[in-house]
C-alpha cells in the first residue's frame, strides 16, 4: 500500500487555550485538527477535569515535517513558559498526501 | 438555629472528598446546573422586573458599578502592597474579588428569603453587571505592569459574552418580556426546583473547593488571611453602598454579599488568557477554598447585620 | 401580543452564538433533554389516549401516512425539476422535508393549548407514524437512480427503531397502559417540567441553527427559496388533508404542522448511511437554517389559520 | 391489574436494547440519575426520621446487619457445593447477593406506598447498613481460600466511601437536620420528581439488562436457577427475620426485598479490586440479568406476601 | 523486554459510521477495538459534535501490518469518497503478540 | 528542531483499574500521564460503557524507554492477567526533555 510519512503532533493543554490552539495551527500550515477531552497530572499538579478552571484538553494535528515543527515551535515559545502543556511528535503514515500538504 | 440545609450539601461534598470518597460530578452535570442556575437567576429577576417600577435604577447601576470598579484597587493594592505578590498575581486575585460569585448570590438570596427580608426585584441584574468591572481592572492593572499583547477584541468577548452574563442578561430579558403570565409554565423547571438543583451544585462545590484545598498548605499566611479580611471589608463597603445608594436593607446586603465574593465561573477563565504569567492555583484558592465556604456560613448573615445596621 | 417565550429562548441561543459567546450545552445534556421531550411527548399522548375514545382512528392513520408519502414526492420533484440539484442530494432533501420535527410539533402543540384550541389526544402517534415515510421514499428515490448496495436491513433498524420511533411508541404505550391516576406520581417530572425542557432545548436549538447558518450563504438562492415556499405549501395541504380526515381544527392545525416541517433528528442519520453521496450540509441547512425557525416564528400560527380556513 | 407503570419503563429499554435499537442513554445522565436517587433516598429517610421516635432501633440495627453477614455466606456455600463454581467467582457471586440494590429499593418503597402499605421511615438507613457487609464476606472467603494481597485499606474506602453510601448516609444526616420545614424547598426536586427520575433510571437499566442476557446464553443452567431461587429463599427469611425484629409488614417486606436483592453498583466495583480472578460477567449476568427483573416482577409482590404471612 | 512490531490504525469519522466501521475492521481480522467522541474540523468544516450530525468518532485499532492495512484500504475505497474520514497508520510495539495476530 | 527520542506507553484497561495504574506509573517514574474515557471491544467483549462496570479508559504517559518498559512489565505481571487490559508502546518525540527523565 501507499503510504506517506507524515508527523502526527499532540498537544496536551488547558482547556482554555483550545480555541488559540487551534487558530494558531490553522494560521501555520494545518489544514485539520482532532480534539478530545482530558484529564490527567503533570509538574502543575492534577486536573480532575472537575470544573471550568480545571479541564484538559487534547489536540492532535497531522502535517508535513516542517508545518507540525513549526506549530510545535510556536506552542513552545507562547504557551509553555505560563500554560500547562504537554507535547510531543509521532510519526504517522497517511493514504492521501493531498490531505496533509 | 439549625444550619440552612444548603450548607449542609456543601459540607457534605467537602467531607466526601476530603476522606477521599470516589463520590464524582460527571462534567457534564456541573456544566449542565451552572447554565440552569444562571438562565433562572436571570429569568425570576426579569419576571419580577415586569410587574415592578424601576426607580432609580440609573444611580444605582453607576453606584454598583463604581463598586466593582473600587473593589479590585483596593484589592490589587493589599496583595501588592501588603502581600508582596508579584504584580501578575495580584492583578489575578484583584480580577477575582472584583468579579463576583452566581453561587453566592444565589444562597444569599435564599438566606434573606427564608428569614422574610425582601429586597429588589432587579439584583440579578447587578450580578450580571458585577462580573465585569474587575476583570477588566485586573487586565488593566497587568498591562499597566507588563505592557504586553493583549487580544482586546478576543477579551471583551470572553468577558462580556461569557455563558453567564449572556444567561443571565437572557434571562432578564426574557422573563421581562415573557411577564408572570407567560412564565407559568415554565416555573416548574425555573423556579419550583432551583433551590433543589442549588442544594446539589453545592454538594459538587463541596467536592470542588475540597480538591482546593491541599493547595491552601502551600499558600502561606497572608493568602488566607486575605481571602478572609476582604470579603469583611468589601461587605461593609457593600452594605454601606448600597444603603446609600437607597436600596432596601435586603438589596443593600445583597450588594454586600456581591462586593465580598469572588468569581471562580468568569474571571478564571479570562484571568488565564490575558494575565497568563500570573499562578490560577493562588486565586483559586483564595477565592474558592477561604472566600465562597467562609461567605456561605459567616459572611451572608454577618453582610446581612452590616446592611440593617447602615439602614439605621 | 409578546411573543411567545419559548420562541424567545430559541433567539437566545442564536444570538448568543452569533455574537460568538462562548455558550456552550454539553452534549450529554443535549442528549438527555431530547429523550425526555421524546418520552414526555409519548406518554402524555398516551395518558390522554387512555380516557378518550378512538373513533375513526383507522382512516385518519391511512390519510396521515398518505401524506407523509406524498410530500417527499413533491418536495424531490421540485428540488429536482425546478431546483436543478442532483439526484442524491434532492431525495436526501425530500427525505428531510418528508419527515416530521418533533420539536416544532412541541411547540406548536404548546401555542395552540395556550390560545385554549383543542386537539384530538392522540396527535404523538401521528408524529412517530410520519418519522418514517419520508425517509423511506427519499431512500427509494435515490435508489431507483443509482441502484447501490443499500443494506435494507440495517436501514429498517435505523429508521424503526431510531430513538424518535421508540421513545414516542413505547410512551404511548405506557402512558396508555397506565391510564391518569398511575400517571399521576410521574406528572411532575414528564408533564409539569415539560415546557420548561422545551424552553431549554429550543435555546440549543437556536445555538445549532446558528452555527448552521455559516452554510447558508453558501448555499445559492434556490434551497432557501424551497426552504420557505416547501412549508407553507405543505402546511396548506396538511390543514385541508387534515380537515378532510375529520380532524378537529386543532388537530388538523397539527397535521399540516407535522407536513411543514423537516426532521433534523432521525432523517440524517439514516439518509447519511444511506445516501451517502448527498451533502447532509445541504439538506441541514434548508430544515434547520431556515425551515425550521420560519415555523418557529411565522410558520405554526400561519397552518392554524389554514386549518380554521379549512374547517370554513 | 394493570402492571406499575414503573416496570413498563424498565421493559420498553429490555426491549429497546434487544430490538438493537439505537436508543442510548449517554453515561453522564446515568450517573447524574443515580447520584438523585441515592441521596433523594437518603434525604426522604432523614426527614421522615426528624418526625417520627426511634424506638428499638438498635436491636433491629444489630439483627438486619446479621442477616448481611449471613446471607453471603449461604450464598457462598450454595455456589461452591451445588454449583462447584471456583472459590473466587463463588464468593464473588456471594458478595453481591449479601450486598443491595437501591433501585430495587426504590421500586418496592414506590409499590408499598401505591397500595397504601406503611412502614418504618429509616428504611433508608438499611440500605446504606446492608450494602456493606455482604461485601466483606465475599473477600474474606476469597482471601481465606487463596490468602493474597488485599489493599484492606483501599478496599475500606471503597466499601464504606463508595458513593452509594456516602449519599444514602449523607442524605439522611441532611433529612435529618433540615427536618420537614426546612426541606419544603427541597421537595419539588428530590421527593416531587423521585418517581419520575426512578422510571426514567427503570429506562436504562432495561438497556444495560439487555446488554447482558447475552451472557446468560453462555452462562449455563445453574447459575440462572441460583438467581432465582436465591432472591426467594433470601426474601422469604428476610421476611421472617423483619418480623422477628418488631418491624411492620410493610417494613419486613422491604428488609425481605434488601435481602432478596443483588447490587450491581457497590459489589462490582470493590468485587473486581478484591477478587481479580472472579469473572464479572458472571455475577453481573445473576444479579443483573436474573434477579433484578425477577425482584421487579415477581419478587416484590411475593416479599410483601412473605411478610404479611410471617405476621400472621 | 520482548517487544513485537504492530501496526497502529487510527481513523477520525463521523459518529453515524461507528458500526459499519467497528463491523469492517472485525470482519477483516481485527480482534478489539477502541472508540472515543472527538471533535475537530478539516476540509469538510468544522464538527463541533454540539448535536446528532456533527459528532464525530476516533477509532483505534491494533493489528498486524496485513489486516491494519487491509482495514485501511478498505476504508478509503468504501468511506472516504462520501464521508468526512481521516486515518493514519503508526507503527506500534505490543508484549503480547497473541492479541494481534 | 531538537527533539528527544522517549517512548509513549498506551494503556487501555478497565475504568475500574484508574487509580491503580497512576499510582503505579508515578511509582515507577513517570512524571505525569493522561487519562480519557473509552469503549471498545476485544477478547473479553464489547464494552460499551453504559454503565459503572462497563467502562474503561486509555492512559497514556510519556517517559523514557526504561521508565516506560518498567510500567509496562508491572501492568502485564499484575493486571493482564484477569483484567481486560490492552497496551502497546509507540516512539515519541519530545522538545523539553527534562519532563520526560
Ligand atoms: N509524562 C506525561 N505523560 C503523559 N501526559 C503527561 C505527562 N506529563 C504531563 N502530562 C499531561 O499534560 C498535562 C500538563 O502537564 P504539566 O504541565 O506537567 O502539569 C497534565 O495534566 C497531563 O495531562
Ligand atoms: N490534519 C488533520 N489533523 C488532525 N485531524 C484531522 C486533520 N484533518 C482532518 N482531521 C479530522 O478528521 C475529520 C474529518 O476531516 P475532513 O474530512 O478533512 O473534514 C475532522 O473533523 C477532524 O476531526
Ligand atoms: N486490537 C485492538 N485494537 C484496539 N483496541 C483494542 C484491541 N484489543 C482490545 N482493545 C481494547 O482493549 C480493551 C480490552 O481488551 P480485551 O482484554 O481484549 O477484551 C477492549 O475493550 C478495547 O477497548
Ligand atoms: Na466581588
Ligand atoms: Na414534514
Ligand atoms: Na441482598
Amino acid at each position: 500500500m501507499d503510504t506517506h510519512p507524515r508527523k502526527l503532533l499532540v498537544i496536551i493543554a488547558e482547556a482554555a487555550l483550545e480555541r488559540e490552539l487551534v487558530a494558531d495551527a490553522k494560521r501555520l500550515g494545518a489544514l485539520g485538527h482532532t480534539v478530545h477531552d482530558v484529564r490527567g497530572g503533570g509538574r502543575h499538579g492534577t486536573r480532575a477535569g472537575d470544573w471550568e478552571a480545571d479541564r484538559s484538553i487534547e489536540l492532535k494535528v497531522i502535517a508535513t515535517e516542517a508545518v507540525a515543527e513549526a506549530i510545535a515551535r510556536h506552542v513552545l515559545a507562547t504557551y509553555c513558559p505560563d500554560y500547562s502543556v504537554t507535547m510531543f511528535l509521532a510519526d504517522a503514515q497517511v493514504l492521501r498526501p493531498e490531505k496533509f500538504p | 438555629m439549625l444550619p440552612d440545609p444548603l450548607v449542609l450539601f456543601f459540607l457534605l461534598g467537602l467531607v466526601a472528598r476530603l476522606l477521599r470518597s470516589d463520590l464524582k460530578v460527571p462534567e457534564a452535570l456541573y456544566e449542565a446546573l451552572a447554565l440552569y442556575l444562571l438562565l433562572a437567576i436571570g429569568l425570576k429577576g426579569g419576571v419580577e422586573l415586569a410587574s415592578h417600577p424601576l426607580g432609580g435604577l440609573g444611580a444605582k447601576i453607576a453606584g454598583v458599578l463604581a463598586l466593582g470598579f473600587a473593589t479590585p484597587v483596593v484589592a490589587y493594592a493589599a496583595l501588592r502592597g501588603l502581600g508582596r505578590l508579584p504584580v501578575a498575581d495580584s492583578a489575578s486575585i484583584a480580577g477575582h474579588y472584583g468579579s463576583v460569585s452566581v453561587v453566592t448570590f444565589a444562597v444569599a438570596t435564599g438566606w434573606l428569603a427564608s428569614r422574610g427580608v425582601a429586597h429588589e426585584p432587579y439584583m440579578a441584574l447587578f450580578v450580571a453587571l458585577l462580573e465585569v468591572p474587575g476583570i477588566l481592572v485586573g487586565i488593566a492593572i497587568a498591562r499597566l505592569h507588563a505592557p504586553g499583547r493583549v487580544a482586546w477584541g478576543r477579551l471583551a468577548h470572553e468577558v462580556f459574552l461569557g455563558k453567564g452574563i449572556v444567561l443571565l442578561i437572557g434571562g432578564l430579558a426574557i422573563g421581562w418580556a415573557a411577564g408572570p403570565a407567560q412564565f407559568a409554565p415554565l416555573k416548574p423547571l425555573f423556579a419550583d426546583l432551583f433551590k433543589g438543583v442549588l442544594a446539589f451544585f453545592l454538594l459538587e462545590m463541596g467536592l470542588v473547593v475540597a480538591s482546593q484545598l491541599g493547595e491552601l498548605r502551600r499558600a502561606g499566611l497572608f493568602l488566607p488571611a486575605f481571602a478572609l479580611a476582604a470579603p469583611v471589608a468589601f461587605g461593609a463597603a457593600g452594605a454601606w453602598a448600597g444603603t446609600a445608594l437607597g436600596f432596601t436593607p435586603g438589596g443593600a446586603a445583597i450588594v454586600a454579599t456581591l462586593a465580598a465574593s469572588a468569581s471562580y465561573i468568569a474571571a478564571p477563565t479570562a484571568m488565564r488568557i490575558a494575565i497568563p504569567e500570573a499562578s490560577p492555583a493562588l486565586s483559586l484558592t483564595a477565592a474558592l477554598g477561604v472566600t465562597f465556604p467562609f461567605n456561605l456560613f459567616v459572611g451572608i448573615p454577618l453582610y446581612h447585620r452590616f446592611a440593617a445596621a447602615a439602614a439605621g
